[in-house]
């Protein structure tokens, strides 16, 4: 699995994939993508270099573990949708900034859902991906 | 087209739930994939082929143009598939404990939680 | 307070974010968990009177009009099988504290827990057939992973029938989902029950409500497509058999009398005999394969499967009457039969057994223990004035004033007669008879005295219950007169959802 | 009198603490709840002998129509009167009897709760209440059959009494219903002024024979009397107060409670008749032939309720006077016999008729209250059973149906219980005991003074007849047979057919008694020792049961997924198939598709590729086909404007082709297990259920697009939801709560996938 070639393209590929992952989620309300796209691709990227590097390397790279990942993601999502209730809105009514900020866009509450479905979809998938892999 | 596909779905069904009853339990998770696809397929099927013009709202308009696909089908499906996707990832894994437990993917062999007056359920 | 009727949703959500995040700390795991069990208990029962008092509340996720966003209903029978659903959650987050293997919990049994009840309460109030389905999933895979997490290999062989066949039914339900939206072009349920009533030709209906009745009968376990949970169900750890058969089965009963008597009325009642017909023989194989056991908690499991028939008859019979019994049944057995399985893991843990064979001398051991389980079992035989006999007593009156049921009529008397003659066999064997020589209760289990307590709360709340609302069963019945009235005459549900008259 | 009915629940509730902490005092005052029930409701007799009954309404479920009702009139009062009387005598003699057990507790627990049960039932005022009550008595009678339940004999017994009674009691129920539902109302005296409506009903026939299922099984009437005996396995003081004096006569209350809606027809008169007839005679000539002190009560007292049926199956106003006196009497006699057969038991350690004897020394006061009661069971003036025989054999005398016949069973079975009275009441006590046996010690008060009190009775009853008949007999004689009655008892009517027809019972009872040993020697072998128990239909239905089950959940169970996969598929399959057969079949002709050529290739790469799947035998060649049918359908999407679905549909596959190698290469290889017949017939099966979805689809397909809620999504997915994208808008803010639900499957599933890893290695359970 460690040939040399892999590993650098992978060092390489790695942020690539990553910084394409989120621009992914944050155009996918208005172009083909979304936070499960995203979040797959995320994951296919940390997968590729558990591939190369091993799995302990990938946790290294992770900081936080899937598991947390996912507690977060589903965190975020839920809080996106709790926050409208706070205001007396219904449960994940879309609340949006008046004003677009730059690189971001438009922001509101759904954007912040979708956040959350790409760290739990990242951490799903790195969850299984590297559980299957451990066992080897 | 639409007709076509019914078709395709029939034989996704068929082929899915024809390897679903084999007696071995490898083939089953495949016979599920099989379904899997097939469900999605006639969802998007149904709710009606629509060639080309995919539901985007171009720049600096309120609508898209028609005609174009009908946006929930496509919602659905994506719902669908992910759903489907968690499921499978999970019973891949439990078939390949199964057969780690039970030592064997012959599903014939899987009866003792069946029997009457047998111990298998006690702690 | 229109979120209210968001909350069980969202509360069995976070708690099961919070035990997520306090993965490591399975003391915090519970803590967390109790309180949220209790919190839902709490919304479950301001709804229940909220609806009560104001009629069938609606809302709107994310406030989009109905029929376009997903819409959440309660009407009084969603309200209370939410409510009885949360009883339960408590109930068996408590007996958890007790029953629960550290192995478990390191594996995240809290968590999933409250995914199931997730999954529990937003099928019992989503107005929305996708969204249903959602929820169905939700639910479907929490129960997976409960059952096969300890990794047994009865728990494996359970695990992949259960797996399996109830797969089976999610693609058939899918599959209908999608046919019915490329009819009726809608996925909201009142709108589809008003486009329905409004359509002269019935055209595929028929077949779409079929592959309907399919995969939510394969989810409530009838006849004939039960067999994955006499399979199953008695492989899993006592406290999640126990929420598996007080909560999935009856939300698969629940879908069945949602969905056909709001959408597919008109094919219901064309369909009364078979209904009546698979009522009455998921009563009776359910009864004789309990009958045939010699376990007990597979004995009990079967039981499941003969007690849906009866609610499948209420639902067949098609009366106010009837259905009212069915949804007082509902409650009925979820207590009791939940109280036998509880009960029943108090003998596992005490003797480490629950096979007839090895057991006895509990009565004289285990007075306690003995009496919730006889009050339990009689109730669950229908042992006046508890509560299965009044919810028997609705579902035959309905039978015999109907005139032409009498056939079914007959089974559901027989088959009480033989769940009793099934309940006196564990209570003989284990109860009464004398201990085994060289069998379990001879030395019994060390139980420490805050575990035994821990186990006979909940056991003990449980059977109350069933005395309660057997002693005094107006209040209950009246509510599940009315929700049953709600059911049959839907106009009240669909103002609710789509703010026109019907 | 609501309080008087329940109050028995609450003393049971508090009995078994009371003796455990008090075991003295809680036996000397339980008496006393039936004594204080007892002058209650004689405090009653004034207004009701006058033929005004007292109720009691309380709503319990208004929603059902149900009421709690309670109703007194003259047959209520007599059964209450008994069951408490008899109870306060049971309650007495109960504690000195266990000569503290440490069960007495729980024994008095289901006793109070028998009591109340059995005056619920009594005074029932409407069905429902009724059944209510009637259920618990044999619930109690199950707990108390089985009292000494580490005994398998017990435990049977108690299981026995249970099915039956309980089986009954379900038919019971559905007879009620379907009487409440012709008259239209539960309520008794509604009920009892609707005679003629019921009897001209259509279902007047499924009503009687309902109803007397549950009084048959309950009164222990052929073919249901073989329970009786059995449940002789409770302690002594239970047999005397249910299984004779009052919970077997319930079904005799109900014949009579129901006299006046049901009875008077042909029908009636041959199965109510017909029934008492026989069970008299085969309770009488079993009763004989055995040697256990109960066991011969038991059939005696089987007798006596075969009487009892026989006489209101005749139902003139003669023979229900007749049956009113004997159930007055008989439920003297024989608690009083029964016992004194505990009080012998306890005393002398034997309840063999061959081995007691000459006792009358010993225990005299037992001896006087045994000799009283056979002498009233053997209708030997001056006692009241000699009043009741003589009003016996007045009633059949004038019989509607078959006079003489009747008489001449009557006399049968009369001269029969005169040899049982001989038998129990003076055997043990007369004549020389078997050596073997050792000395009796001497008997507790209460133990010889609650038979005596009853033996007593039925002589002062005897001896002033009148005074009781105006009182008690006359209002039940009249709620019976629903006219105003006022009979006249005396001990001597000058001699007349009836007076003979005593003599000769008599004679020919002493005769029996006389040659029954010798009649004994002439049975089979196998018979000669006794333990008649007549419920080989009962085993052999219940073998019959089990094997049953047992065979039916090896079938349908029978632990095989392909089964119950394709029992699950033909189910789905079949009713499909036939709805669409019944909704018409396709409407319309299909055209032949006009596609471009990359469409047709997306369809042909999703089907070969699902062939391939289906037929490799290679595992790889198969997750690559696999991987082909989900391109192929990613393919689909995006020819078809889904952008979204094509990509997701393609991470997704490239993810699950990596998981399924991951695991399948620690999987076996593919093996065949099926034959080719096998195969064939899944084949078709699968090949019919595709064949039905594409029917389904192509139907659906022709119908006309119905406008749908799409439009208001891409109209406003920009202008209100702010975003572009309308699929995604769809996911993340219109339908948001599918996208929580299915996030949070994601969760579970990925949770799961860890727990299957990390949880226990398999401990070597596998082969």
């Amino acid at each position: 699995m460690s040939s040399i070639i892999l590993s650098t393209t992978i060092r390489l590929l790695l942020p690539l994939l990553l910084l394409f992952s989120v621009f992914l989620l944050l155009r996918g309300h208005n172009e083909p993508g979304g936070g499960f796209v995203g979040g797959l691709v995320a994951a296919a990227a940390i997968s590729l270099y558990a591939l190369a590097e091993g799995v302990a390397a990938a946790h290294r790279i992770l900081i936080v573990n899937p598991r947390q990942l996912i507690a977060s993601g589903l965190l975020v999502a839920l809080s996106s949708g709790v926050i409208p209730l706070m205001t007396g809105r219904p449960f994940q009514s879309g609340l949006w900034l008046p004003y677009s900020l730059p690189v971001l866009g438009h922001v509101g509450t759904p954007l912040l859902f979708d956040l959350g479905v790409y760290l739990l979809v990242a951490g799903m998938a790195l969850l299984i991906v590297l559980s299957l892999m451990e066992e080897e | 087209m639409e007709s076509v596909f019914a078709v395709v779905v029939g034989i996704l069904y068929a082929t899915g739930l024809y390897l679903m009853v084999r007696r071995s339990i490898v083939k089953t998770i495949f016979g599920l994939a099989l379904l899997g696809n097939g469900a999605n397929l006639l969802i998007f099927t149904v709710g009606r082929l629509t060639a080309g013009r995919p539901p985007y709202v171009p720049i600096g308009a309120l609508e898209p143009l028609p005609p174009v696909a009908d946006p929930l089908p496509q919602a659905l499906i994506l719902t669908a598939i992910v759903i489907g996707f968690g499921v499978q990832a999970f019973a891949l894994v439990l078939i390949k404990r199964v057969y780690q437990t039970v030592g064997s993917d012959d599903v014939d062999e899987m009866t003792t939680t069946d029997r009457i007056a047998d111990d298998g359920g006690s702690r | 307070m229109i979120n209210l009727l968001f909350l069980p949703l969202v509360i069995p959500l976070a708690t099961a974010v919070a035990c997520l995040l306090a993965w490591k700390n399975q003391g915090l795991q519970r803590i967390i968990s109790l309180i949220g069990s209790f919190l839902l208990l709490i919304a479950a029962a301001v709804l229940l009177v909220t609806v009560q008092q104001d009629g069938v509340l609606s809302v709107q996720g994310g406030g989009w009009a109905a029929p376009f966003g997903i819409t959440l209903v309660a009407d009084l029978f969603s309200a209370l099988m939410v409510c009885v659903a949360a009883g339960m959650g408590l109930v068996v987050a408590i007996y958890s504290l007790a029953d629960t293997e550290a192995e478990y919990e390191r594996l995240g049994y809290h968590p999933l827990m409250q995914v199931l009840m997730l999954g529990v309460c937003g099928s019992f109030l989503t107005g929305d057939i996708f969204n249903l389905y959602v929820w169905f999933e939700t639910m479907l895979i929490a129960s997976f992973v409960l059952l096969a997490m300890g990794g047994k290999r009865a728990q494996m062989e359970g695990a992949i029938k259960y797996v399996v066949l109830n797969l089976i039914a999610s693609a058939l339900f899918l599959a209908a989902v999608g046919i019915l939206y490329g009819v009726a072009g809608t996925l909201n349920m009142a709108d589809l029950a008003r486009m329905l009533r409004e359509s002269e030709s019935s055209g595929p209906i028929p077949v779409i409500a079929i592959l309907f009745f399919i995969a939510f009968g394969i989810k409530a376990a009838v006849f004939p497509l039960f067999f994955w949970l006499p399979a199953s169900y008695h492989t899993a750890p006592m406290a999640v058999t126990t929420i598996f058969s007080a909560l999935l089965t009856k939300v698969g009963v629940y879908a069945l009398i949602r969905i056909f008597t709001l959408v597919f009325f008109a094919e219901l009642a064309a369909w009364q005999p078979y209904v009546l017909a698979i009522a009455g023989l998921t009563m009776v194989i359910g009864v004789l394969g309990a009958v045939a056991q010699d376990e007990m908690r597979r004995l009990l499991s079967f039981h499941i499967v003969s007690q849906i028939g009866y609610l499948i008859m209420g639902l067949g019979l098609l009366t106010p009457l009837a259905l009212g019994g069915a949804i007082y049944f509902m409650v009925h057995v979820i207590a009791a039969k939940s109280a036998l399985f509880l009960a029943t893991g108090m003998v596992l843990r005490l003797t480490g057994t629950t096979e007839l064979k090895k057991l006895g001398g509990l009565y004289r051991h285990q007075p306690l223990l003995a009496g919730l389980f006889l009050v339990a079992a009689l109730a669950l035989a229908g042992i006046p004035p508890l509560s299965g006999f009044w919810a028997k007593l609705a579902l035959i009156w309905s039978g015999l004033e109907s005139g032409n049921h009498y056939l079914v009529v007959a089974v559901a008397l027989l088959v009480s007669l033989l769940t009793l003659f099934s309940m006196t066999k564990i209570w003989a064997a284990a109860f009464w008879k004398g201990a085994v020589v060289n069998g379990a209760t001879d030395t019994p289990l060390p139980l420490s005295r805050r575990v035994y307590w821990q186990m006979a709360v909940p056991t003990a709340l449980l059977t109350a219950t069933t005395v309660l609302i057997g002693l005094w069963p107006e209040p209950l019945y009246a509510l599940c007169m009315d929700a049953a009235r709600q059911l049959l005459v839907p106009d009240a549900y669909i103002f609710a959802v789509l703010g026109v008259q019907p | 009198m609501l309080l008087a009915v329940l109050c028995g629940f609450v003393a049971a509730l508090f009995a078994p603490l009371g003796f455990r902490r008090f075991p003295l005092w809680a036996g000397r005052l339980a008496p006393l709840l039936p004594l204080g029930l007892f002058l209650f409701f004689l405090s009653h007799i004034g207004p009701v002998s006058r033929g005004e009954p007292v109720v009691v309404t309380t709503p319990w479920i208004p929603s059902l129509g149900i009421d709690f009702a309670l109703y007194l009139d003259g047959l209520g009062m007599l059964f209450a009167l008994l069951v408490t009387g008899i109870g306060f005598l049971i309650f007495l003699y109960t504690p000195a009897y266990l000569g503290g057990d440490r069960r007495q507790g729980t024994l008095f627990a289901w006793l109070f709760a028998f009591m109340a049960a059995m005056l619920g039932t009594t005074l029932a005022g409407n069905l429902i209440t009724l059944f209510v009550f009637w259920e618990l008595t044999g619930l109690c009678s199950y707990l108390l059959i089985g009292f000494d339940h580490e005994a398998e004999n017990s435990r049977s017994a108690a299981l026995q009494a249970l099915l039956v009674t309980g089986g009954g009691g379900l038919a019971l129920l559905a007879g009620f219903l379907l009487l409440g539902g012709v008259v239209g109302s539960m309520e008794l005296p509604v009920l009892l002024a609707s005679g003629d409506l019921v009897r001209n009903h259509p279902l007047y026939l499924p009503i009687l024979l309902l109803l007397l299922g549950g009084a048959f099984t309950k009164s222990a009437q052929f073919p249901f009397h073989f329970w009786l005996p059995n449940a002789m396995a409770a302690p002594t003081p239970i047999s005397a107060y249910l299984h004779s004096a009052t919970m077997v006569k319930l079904g005799i209350y109900l014949l009579a409670r129901f006299s006046p809606v049901l009875a008077g027809t042909e029908l009636w008169l041959a199965l109510v008749a017909g029934a008492g007839g026989l069970t008299m005679l085969l309770g009488g000539i079993l009763a004989v032939l055995e040697h256990d002190l109960k066991r011969i009560l038991a059939w005696s007292t089987v007798s006596a309720l075969g009487i009892l049926t026989l006489l209101f199956g005749i139902g003139t106003p003669a023979a229900i006077t007749a049956a009113i006196l004997l159930l007055l009497t008989h439920a003297l006699y024989k608690s009083s016999l029964f016992l004194v057969a505990g009080a012998l038991d306890h005393g002398a350690g034997s309840r063999d008729t061959r081995q007691l004897g000459g006792l009358a020394k010993q225990m005299p006061w037992l001896a006087a209250a045994a000799i009283l009661a056979a002498l009233a069971m053997a209708g030997l003036p001056p006692l009241f059973g000699f009043i009741t025989k003589e009003s016996i054999y007045a009633a059949l005398l004038v019989s509607p149906w078959e006079p003489l016949l009747l008489t001449g069973l009557m006399l049968a079975a009369n001269a029969l219980m005169v040899t049982v009275a001989v038998i129990t009441g003076l055997g043990p006590f007369l004549g020389k005991g078997a050596p073997s046996l050792a000395p009796p010690h001497p008997l507790p008060l209460t133990l010889w003074l609650a038979p005596l009190l009853p033996a007593g009775l039925g002589l002062l009853l005897g001896l002033i007849p009148g005074f009781v008949a105006p009182l008690l007999l006359d209002p039940a004689i009249a709620v019976v047979q629903a006219a105003p009655a006022s009979i006249v008892l005396s001990l001597w009517h000058g001699i007349n057919s009836e007076l003979l027809l005593s003599v000769a019972t008599l004679i020919l009872g002493l005769l029996i008694v006389l040659s029954r040993r010798r009649l004994l020697t002439l049975l089979p072998a196998s018979w000669q020792e006794g333990g008649f128990t007549q419920d080989g239909g009962y085993v052999l239905l219940l073998r019959a049961l089990l094997r049953g089950a047992r065979l039916q959940t090896i079938v349908v169970q029978n632990g095989r997924l392909r089964y119950y996969l394709m029992a699950t598929i033909g189910v789905a399959m079949g009713s499909m198939g036939l709805t669409f057969m019944e909704s018409g079949g396709l409407p319309g002709s299909l055209a032949w598709p006009s596609g471009y050529l990359h469409e047709w290739l997306a369809a042909g790469i999703i089907v070969a590729g699902a062939l391939t799947v289906t037929v490799t035998d290679s595992r790889l060649g198969a997750v690559v086909a696999l991987g082909t049918v989900g391109y192929g359908v990613s393919l689909v999407y995006i020819l078809y404007g889904a952008p979204d679905l094509a990509m997701t549909q393609f991470c997704i596959e490239t993810l699950a082709i990596v998981l399924f190698v991951l695991v399948l290469y620690r999987l076996p290889l593919f093996t065949l297990l099926s034959t080719p017949v096998v195969r064939l017939r899944d084949a078709c099966m699968a090949a019919a259920i595709g064949g039905l979805m594409t029917l389904l689809m192509l139907y659906v397909l022709a119908q006309p697009l119905v406008p749908h809620v799409s439009d208001f999504f891409l109209a406003n997915s920009q202008p209100l939801a702010h975003g572009r994208n309308v699929v995604n808008v769809i996911l993340v803010d219109f339908r948001a709560l599918d996208t929580l639900g299915e996030i949070v499957v994601l969760a579970v599933a990925a949770l799961g996938v860890f727990g299957l890893m990390q949880s226990r290695r398999p401990d070597g359970e596998g082969k």
